[in-house]
């Protein structure tokens, strides 16, 4: 089988000035936090970033907006980065919120390929509700689209060759959903091993939705809010 | 105004007293993370984090802290029996579909219809809204744990939430270090005044009308 | 703990006339062959059953539409029981169908608790198509309602006492779909441990969802279409 | 007209050689469960089943069935290396979001655009829309594998199809045992005619035009 593992440095060679980048991680806890140093180091900018938070002023998700190389979030909580919220008071970065469960239902929409959810009107009061209305079995409901990305990343703990991935304990969260809703999905993995060795009723994201998986070099998400 | 770690730990002890053996709970960021804390083991009560966790276990001891095992909060936590992980579609999934018996939330301000107030400051700080609306919403039971007061000294709890509304009408019951206050029909109804706390600077010091409970108890 | 396990008997205590019962199960396997029976047994009627397909005439979940008890069917796929097809062209029996992916988010929208999915509409020409359309971003969608059930039963692998479920191979087909669309859910299992013995990465449904578990007396679905 | 096991091979066997080595390939119930005995296990052609899993392999030796692996047909199947299970709506979602390259399926008719019929003989027999729609929708490329001519030797092939559609303009290519034909924007394309049959024994039996390709091959 041909192995997906490529290095760090190529796989961010898919990350392009401008793109719709969405980031697997909560809080900072399961953030590929070497594929973000890389794209820090390659210097792209511009980005639309996609991820349940704003991370850390200097950790993780949160130094891509620290180094203003995002002017578009689409996000749940930026509490945890200054930075964000200071951007985004200047006018330096727009920021759209929609509540958790419902930025998690419309990546996943995205990744399993519908157009769009209907949510009920009154939850998530916030800046990000005006999208379209629709009434339906004597209510009405918001029509939230789907999230799809140019490039998703996304951290595991062991994937095959293949692309199979596991997760670990509360560094699930967000990233099998990320993992489906990538044009491109760039897995980083603690652990590689061949195709195969990985119990098929343990995988929780099958290797068809991911295309290159890169070795971590270390470094992870801390706790921290 | 910044509660001292007594004042937290007394407002969660109260709050543990609306949990039941077996109930499904979600504890907000902030002090209902200290509820667990006053909750029995044998209980089973399973802790929802909406990070992807139900059955969240009491915090680790230091140096035994897992680099992937937080809260919500991003607090180091632990397992209790019976524990699963699930991604956040899932989790909310739970929430939303009506499966979580009280949800313990902060709030910057809560109205006297039990509107809720906690995801930005215009101008000064955003929080951003994050599951708030959500548990707001769906959950069976929804609590406030905050301090009664700003930083200001002025009153959290209003006839009307000045700040941009996370979630409207979903509030049934507001702990502080002041007072145990539940939201009815009629209004906001004073049930318990807390230590040292009097009955007067408990309605002085709240922006909104209250129902003097004929059961209202001086909590020592 | 309180233990969710609970004798068959008393579990299809819950399932009374005219309601709607989901079922889990693809072609036979992976269905709670034990329930049914009991459900059988018991004499339960006017049922309006939601699942996959209509199993066998003589196996599983078939053996309620050939002894009369399904006055409505909500499902993909009947050919594997003539007597389904029979009782539709004699008006015995009511058939929606949808597409089997549109069917899989049905359920798994009710037991996400959101109203509906968006579908395109020329995807599954049939009888079910008669939905709302609504109009967004220039196309045309159906709105699909989400599916709930008053009683959801499925079949697996191994639970522990709290109800957290494992599925085996392809018999997890539609059942963690179905696990969380019950406002009563009910798992038939072939192993059942103490809570805290199952690993918390492995488990598929949370025991959130299931409201009892009982223990199957064997017999499953086989291979067959 | 009901096929040979012979027939049924050969179709297979043609049509394995629409597959690519790495690709993700989903076979309909019926012939195209055949296609997987026809290529080599070394390609890591990884097969998709709407039940739940990614990564089928080849039948198993008698008497070492697994209880609980099947396709989507219901016959007992193994895994290829790097196989995995999931939910039917995961399955789907492959499917819808555009990851399956082709997908082999059996047809009641196909009109001259491509549309499906494979569903139901209205007061006769009802199979059921089942996977059909959605992966003849989405799927990158769609094959329908079946017999040239029904059972009372009418052609399956037709100007329009009689029957219910599945879905519309949807299939890319046909293999019949008398023939492989592209459905292409100018209509038909013959591009096969398999041993023994001739070409008229073909385009008399096709319920519509036929282009015959420049490069029309007579197979052995």
């Amino acid at each position: 089988m041909v192995s997906k593992l490529i290095s760090i440095e190529e796989a961010v060679d898919q990350v392009r000035d401008g793109i719709r980048l969405m980031v697997g991680g909560f809080g900072g806890i399961g953030t590929p936090v070497s594929l973000i140093d890389m794209i820090l180091q390659k210097g792209m900018q511009d980005l639309t970033l996609i991820g349940n938070d704003a991370g850390f002023a200097d950790q993780g998700v949160g130094r891509l907006i620290s180094h203003e190389r995002v002017k578009r979030l689409l996000t749940t909580h930026i509490g945890s980065n200054p930075d964000a919220g200071r951007q985004m008071m200047e006018g330096k970065l727009e920021v759209l919120f929609y509540p958790q469960g419902i930025l998690a239902e419309k990546i996943r929409a995205g990744g399993v390929g519908l157009p769009a959810i209907l949510v009920e009107p009154d939850v998530g009061i916030g800046p990000s509700q005006q999208e379209q209305l629709v009434r339906y079995g004597g209510k009405n409901y918001v029509i939230e689209p789907a999230l799809t990305a140019d490039v998703g990343i996304v951290y595991a703990k062991q994937a095959d060759t293949y692309g199979n991935l596991i997760y670990e304990k509360a560094a699930r969260n967000i990233n099998p959903l990320v993992a489906m809703a990538g044009k491109i999905t760039i897995a980083e993995v603690e652990e590689i091993l061949p195709a195969g060795e990985l119990n098929p009723e343990h995988i929780v994201t099958p290797g068809i939705f991911v295309n290159y998986i890169v070795r971590t070099s270390g470094g992870m998400g801390a706790w921290g809010f | 105004m910044g509660l001292l770690i007594d004042q937290r730990n007394m407002i969660a002890r109260r709050a543990a007293r609306e949990i039941l053996p077996g109930m499904t709970v979600n504890l907000g960021i902030g002090i209902p993370e200290l509820v667990a804390d006053f909750l029995p083991s044998e209980w089973n009560v399973m802790f929802h984090s909406v990070n992807g966790i139900l059955g969240v276990g009491p915090f680790p001891v230091q140096g035994e802290e897992n680099a992937h095992l937080s809260n919500a909060g991003g607090t180091p936590v632990t397992l209790h029996s019976g524990a699963s992980f699930f991604d956040s579609s899932i989790a909310y999934g739970m929430v939303r579909s009506g499966r979580v018996d009280v949800a313990f939330l902060g709030a910057l301000q809560v109205s006297q219809r039990g509107d809720l107030a906690n995801w930005i400051v215009p101008g000064k700080r955003v929080y951003g809204i994050g599951g708030g609306p959500e548990l707001a919403r769906y959950a069976k039971k929804v609590i406030v744990l905050m301090s009664h007061l700003n930083e200001r000294n002025e009153p959290k709890i209003l006839r009307e939430c000045e700040l941009p509304l996370s979630a409207k009408s979903c509030v049934d019951m507001i702990i502080t270090e002041r007072a145990v206050i539940e939201v009815t029909k009629q209004g906001l109804c004073l049930t318990e005044v807390m230590y040292p706390y009097s009955l007067e600077e408990v309605v002085t010091k709240t922006g909104a009308p209250l129902i003097i409970s004929e059961y209202l108890q001086m909590v020592d």
